[in-house]
């Protein structure tokens, strides 16, 4: 068990460090776009590692089979991908930040003593997770109704954003 | 616990742990792979033989007894072809889309209960998975079209995204119903919490299940990814050989996981009397797909924007209606009592009524009456032909006897009645006769003859022109070369050749020919 | 070899170091998008991770939360750049940075 | 809507649903068309001026080759223009063996017209397979005629080839007794479908006044309500003696088109039972010289074809051959109407109302 999750961590933090940089890297905004769902993807596979299957469900249909799908279609419809993605003038600026940033928390989560639980909880998220969504005490039915008006408020926006008038 | 994971668990104590986790995996991947491949087969076979029965054609027949090899001589040839990748297109994406677009359709076959133990992994999101796995054969297609460098491809690719996203919400929200009721995401517990078929308790739900899939199966009427007269074949207008066969692949396969999704959540999956559980299953998953070719058979394609309302206006509406109505009903009833069934029935009656009723088609309101009544109408006419006699026949085996005036393809020379007087030669609108006559004892010889009948009008002026009727035309009509050169008949041709007269320009002749093969009227069979 | 908390958190280190680079260095405003999603995810990470380490589901929780933000985050995002394509013909953030068009 | 830049996109000339090799250049914005520039000629023969330098017997195969499905009007009008040049008198039955095979061959013409324009709105296949079903008995009795199932070079100046065969009239009969009941399958399968409606009601609607400005003709003229067909406004041939109603639309949109067809095989089915029961006995081609040598003089010949006017143009000058031989084409002059109609519609409209005009592309290019 413990052999086969370190395998697929290792398989799957590689393509997805990998993925990631080529969104960086490419030049085609297509195929940038492409390993952007690869990325995703295996995010999702991390999600299973980590034992949160509802969430991974979640991650494919909603970073997958929305976000990039409207991310692509979003480059189609702006049709910069003769142009590419060049990158600014801080470019090496932006790399510092990035590399300090990067160093900063790999040092805090080295040194830091996390109180891990390494054992594996109880499977089947589904039901403990709806459970800790909406039961009475402390649940987060608000925050839940609130995150649906603010998608209704996204959607109605972006409506009238796009609109022509 | 699914197979998968038994598989898993007995190996565990013999290999080790990394071999129990690959070998299950790859094992599950061919026995799936090659079972998928099978029943893919039977459903080419069965809906080119069905779409041919309700056109009252025969359908394929050669391959094989009843043409039951059809498929693997689809597979054949197309796997023979050449694989053009267009020189604009982009290269690596064009390779990739037909594997992304084929996983998925795959995957999908991972949660499907073929019994109550007969399932690879019965994991507890299982519906989940197979909304969130469908929804990545959007970005294959979208790949292979914007891949293709080709217009009609990338319009298709568009279309993709609009008509697939749309369409997977009213897909969700009616699965949300049958969730309600069952209680749980795992597809056995849908199947057994099954006492009576969804389709019952949930009519509403399984009717824009069903339009919904379709459409995410881009089947007619929502065949708008690859509407043939529009956009030639969208997204795989250049697609070829291998690259093309696992697109075709992935379509039937999501037709069949689709149809196997449909019979596990609304026809009670695997259930039913005496016969094994994995034969219910694939019973109703026929019955599924019949249906499918049947409405393809029939209907025509709704356009774009008449797509796109009819997700957003009709199917997504009605669904959340329908969850409304199935959470009042689980607060209210929570065992969901047979009665209810009724009830729901009434409701989903109703709903259609109401909402098709601010429906408009073309500026005009659809009255209720009429709301769905053509299209069951032209269906029940489709089915009526499916038991009329086909009209195609064999050809070779089978062949028709021309009409007695029949003008075949080469003409039949009398060489005695011949004066060469030439009156065919000129009556030929594109000249293509070519006598040429000497003087003999009793009038003109015929030298040489020539008529080159790759130029033959068959218009039949010639023997219409011959005075002594020595030029006739012919009633055969098979006649094919390589050469064009062999299409010149010469002389010694037309003395050599069978003579088989037609009774065109000579009324006489008619008595002695067998009467023509007319086209019957179509009888009902039995 | 065991995989603990502190794999996957570095990985999101690393994860949202390449998404902030992205987002700084881009000059595509899809990319820059695409590189936030990164971030988030990245962050998600840390989250079910944190949730799977410490038994506490709130962890995955908040990670529903960021997908239902990011989600609106694109949708808004991306017709921002629709609109601002429309009128300008470019999506270089280093040319649309007038604050009037 | 969401805005984008318009890109173009050749429709043709091999494109499945242009019937033929022709092109349409459509610059779409999104799906809906802004601009569409029809490009034809790609079937260009010259026929035209080849026909100048045959006889006037050897051009009638050549009108076969014009509108190949509805070859025997074309015949039809040809003859009837020499006819009138030379000034020949035809023979009563060939009159009426005319008026049937032409009318049966409007049958069949609409049959594909209609077939195509399903198959255009994305059916697949299956009305098309129905309508060739009925066709095919139209061929057999074609083929029982004058020996050949497309091509017929049937009618000759002065009358027809051949009388027809004991046969025929039997076959007829049983062919116009079951025909109606067929036309209603058709209806029933379509008529009354949502989805053909959807797709062609309201959609591609040409204004009456526009149609006859463009001087359109046949069911793209009668679609729009117009009351214009030359069996009755010009009277050829023997068409004053049978009763038949003219089925005009009222809207003009691409669904009347395709029932004003569908009515008016009704009505042909009708001619032909009227014709067939006052045939009469005789001869069926009147005494022509073998090569005819009209007068000088020109001469101009219509018909109402299953497409339209159809029109021969003749100029004599004593020889075998026309000094000019110019032909209206309906399919042609139904074309230029393609641009007006379809912008403003979307992609899949285009393709609909294409299907709607009914073009055959050896007409329009000749």
């Amino acid at each position: 068990m413990e052999t086969g999750i370190a395998i697929s961590f290792w398989i799957l933090a590689a393509v997805m460090v990998a993925s990631a940089l080529a969104v960086v890297w490419l030049r085609d905004i297509f195929r940038a776009a492409l390993f952007l769902v690869l990325c995703f993807f295996s995010v999702a596979g991390v999600f299973v590692i980590l034992g949160a299957d509802f969430l991974a469900a979640a991650q494919v249909l909603i970073y997958v089979g929305a976000i990039a799908v409207l991310i692509i279609f979003a480059i189609m419809l702006t049709r910069e991908t003769q142009r590419g993605s060049p990158s600014g003038r801080f470019r090496f600026i932006a790399f510092l930040v990035g590399l300090l940033f990067l160093v900063t928390v790999t040092l805090v989560v080295v040194s830091t003593d996390w109180h891990a639980i390494t054992e594996i909880p109880a499977e089947p998220t589904t039901s403990s997770l709806a459970q800790a969504l909406f039961s009475g005490e402390s649940g987060f039915v608000l925050p839940f109704e609130i995150a649906a008006v603010l998608l209704l408020a996204a959607i109605i926006g972006a409506i009238v954003l796009v609109r022509e008038r | 616990m699914g197979v998968l994971e038994q598989f898993q668990h007995w190996l565990l104590g013999y290999w080790p742990s990394w071999a129990a986790y690959l070998v299950p995996a790859i094992v599950a991947f061919l026995v799936l792979s090659s079972f998928i491949l099978l029943v893919v087969m039977a459903f080419i076979y069965i809906e080119r033989r069905g779409v041919g029965r309700f056109q009252v054609r025969l359908g394929p027949n050669r391959a094989g007894p009843l043409g039951i090899l059809q498929p693997v001589a689809d597979a054949i040839k197309v796997l023979v072809k050449e694989d053009i990748i267009p020189s604009r297109g982009d290269r690596r994406i064009h390779w990739l889309a037909p594997i992304i677009a084929f996983m998925p359709a795959l995957a999908i076959f991972a949660v499907i209960p073929f019994g109550p133990r007969a399932i690879f992994t019965d994991i507890n999101i299982g519906i989940l998975y197979i909304i969130a796995i469908s929804s990545l054969g959007v970005i294959g297609v979208f790949m292979a079209g914007w891949a293709s460098g080709n217009k009609y491809s990338l319009v298709s690719a568009l279309r993709t995204v609009a008509q697939l996203i749309s369409y997977e919400i009213p897909l969700m929200l009616s699965i949300a119903g049958v969730l309600i009721i069952s209680g749980s995401l795992s597809m056995v517990s849908i199947v057994e919490a099954q006492s009576i078929p969804f389709i019952l308790l949930q009519p509403l739900g399984f009717l824009i299940f069903f339009v919904a899939a379709t459409a995410e199966l881009n089947r007619t009427p929502f065949d708008l990814l690859e509407a043939e007269s529009e956009i030639v074949a969208g997204y795989h207008t250049e697609y070829s050989g291998m690259k093309f066969s696992l697109f075709y692949l992935a379509e039937y396969t999501h037709a069949f996981a689709i149809s196997a999704i449909v019979a596990t959540l609304f026809l009670s999956g695997w259930k039913g009397p005496f016969l094994p559980p994995a034969l219910w299953l694939m019973i109703k998953v026929f019955l599924v797909f019949i249906v499918l070719f049947w409405a393809r058979s029939t209907l025509p394609r709704l356009r774009v924007d008449q797509l796109m309302g009819f997700a957003w206006k009709g199917l997504f509406p009605l669904a959340l209606l329908n969850l409304f109505i199935t959470a009042a009903e689980a607060i209210i009833w929570p065992g969901f009592p047979w009665q209810l069934l009724i009830l729901n029935l009434l409701i989903a009656a109703l709903l259609i009524v109401l909402w098709s009723g601010l429906f408009r088609v073309a500026g005009e309101r659809v009255s209720f009456h009429r709301y769905g009544r053509g299209i069951a109408k032209g269906m029940a006419l489709t089915f009526r032909h499916l038991f009329r006699r086909p009209i195609t026949v064999q050809y070779p085996e089978q062949r028709l006897t021309p009409a007695p005036r029949f003008r075949g393809n080469l003409l039949v020379w009398d060489e005695e009645r011949c004066n060469g007087c030439r009156a065919c030669a000129r009556a030929c609108p594109v000249s293509i006769i070519d006598i040429e006559t000497k003087k003999g004892d009793k009038g003109l010889i015929v030298e040489t003859l020539e008529i080159d009948f790759g130029r033959c009008l068959f218009c039949g002026l010639c023997v219409e022109a011959c005075p002594v009727a020595a030029l006739f035309m012919s009633r055969d009509y098979e006649q094919a070369s390589y050469f064009r050169e062999s299409l010149v008949v010469k002389k010694e041709q037309f003395i050599a050749a069978e003579k088989r007269p037609s009774a065109y320009a000579y009324p006489d002749l008619e008595a002695e020919m067998p009467p023509q093969t007319l086209l019957a009227p179509p009888k009902e069979k039995g | 070899m065991a995989v603990g908390l502190e794999h996957f958190l570095i990985l999101s280190a690393v994860l949202f170091s390449i998404g902030l680079y992205g987002a700084l260095a881009k000059r595509n405003a899809v990319v820059i998008l695409m590189c936030i999603e990164i971030m988030l995810n990245a962050v998600n990470i840390a989250m079910v991770a944190f949730s799977r380490y410490g038994h506490l589901l709130t962890g995955q929780v908040f990670a529903i939360f960021i997908m239902v933000v990011a989600a609106a985050e694109v949708v808004v995002g991306l017709a921002l750049v629709i609109a601002i394509y429309r009128s300008r013909e470019t999506v270089d953030v280093e040319r649309i940075d007038l604050m009037k068009w | 809507m969401l805005k984008t830049e318009p890109i173009m996109i050749n429709f043709g000339p091999q494109h499945p649903s242009t019937h033929g090799v022709f092109r349409m250049r459509v610059t779409f914005d999104g799906e809906v068309i802004v601009d569409l520039e029809p490009i034809f000629g790609y079937l260009h023969r010259g026929i035209e001026k080849l026909c100048e330098s045959k006889t006037y017997t050897q051009i009638i195969p050549y009108t076969d080759r014009l509108d190949y499905l509805a070859s025997m009007s074309n015949n039809f009008a040809y003859v009837m223009a020499v006819e009138k040049l030379a000034g020949i008198e035809i023979p009563e039955r060939a009159q009426y063996l005319r008026v049937i095979v032409a009318e049966l061959q409007r049958i069949a013409s609409h049959l594909i017209a209609v077939g195509g324009f399903l198959n255009d709105l994305g059916a697949f296949f299956t009305p098309f397979m129905y309508m060739f079903r009925e066709r095919e008995k139209i061929l057999d009795l074609f083929e029982m005629v004058c020996g050949q199932r497309l091509t017929y070079n049937y009618m000759r100046i002065g009358g027809v080839s051949h009388d027809i065969p004991p046969e025929f009239l039997p076959a007829l009969k049983r062919f116009v007794d079951e025909m109606p009941g067929y036309i209603d399958e058709y209806d029933q399968l379509l008529a009354e479908n949502e989805i053909v409606l959807a797709r062609s009601k309201g959609v591609g609607v040409l204004p009456a006044d526009l149609a006859i400005n463009a001087s359109a003709s046949g069911p793209v003229l009668r679609g729009s309500g117009v009351r214009w067909d030359i069996r009755r406004a010009d009277p050829y041939s023997i068409y004053d003696r049978f009763e038949f109603e003219i089925p005009v639309g009222k809207m003009g949109d691409t669904y009347d088109r395709y029932w004003v067809r569908i009515q008016e095989m009704r009505q042909s089915v009708r001619i032909v039972r009227q014709a067939m029961a006052e045939l009469p006995q005789g001869e069926v081609r009147a005494k022509v010289p073998a090569t005819l040598r009209p007068p000088q003089g020109e001469v101009y010949a219509r018909i109402e074809s299953p497409r339209g006017e159809l029109g021969f143009y003749l100029v004599g000058d004593d020889s075998p051959h026309p000094y000019r031989f110019k032909v209206r084409a309906p399919s042609l002059i139904n074309l230029t109407l393609l641009r007006d109609l379809c912008i403003g519609w979307k992609l899949a409209d285009a393709i609909a109302i294409l299907g709607s005009i009914d073009i055959v592309l050896a007409e329009v290019d000749r």
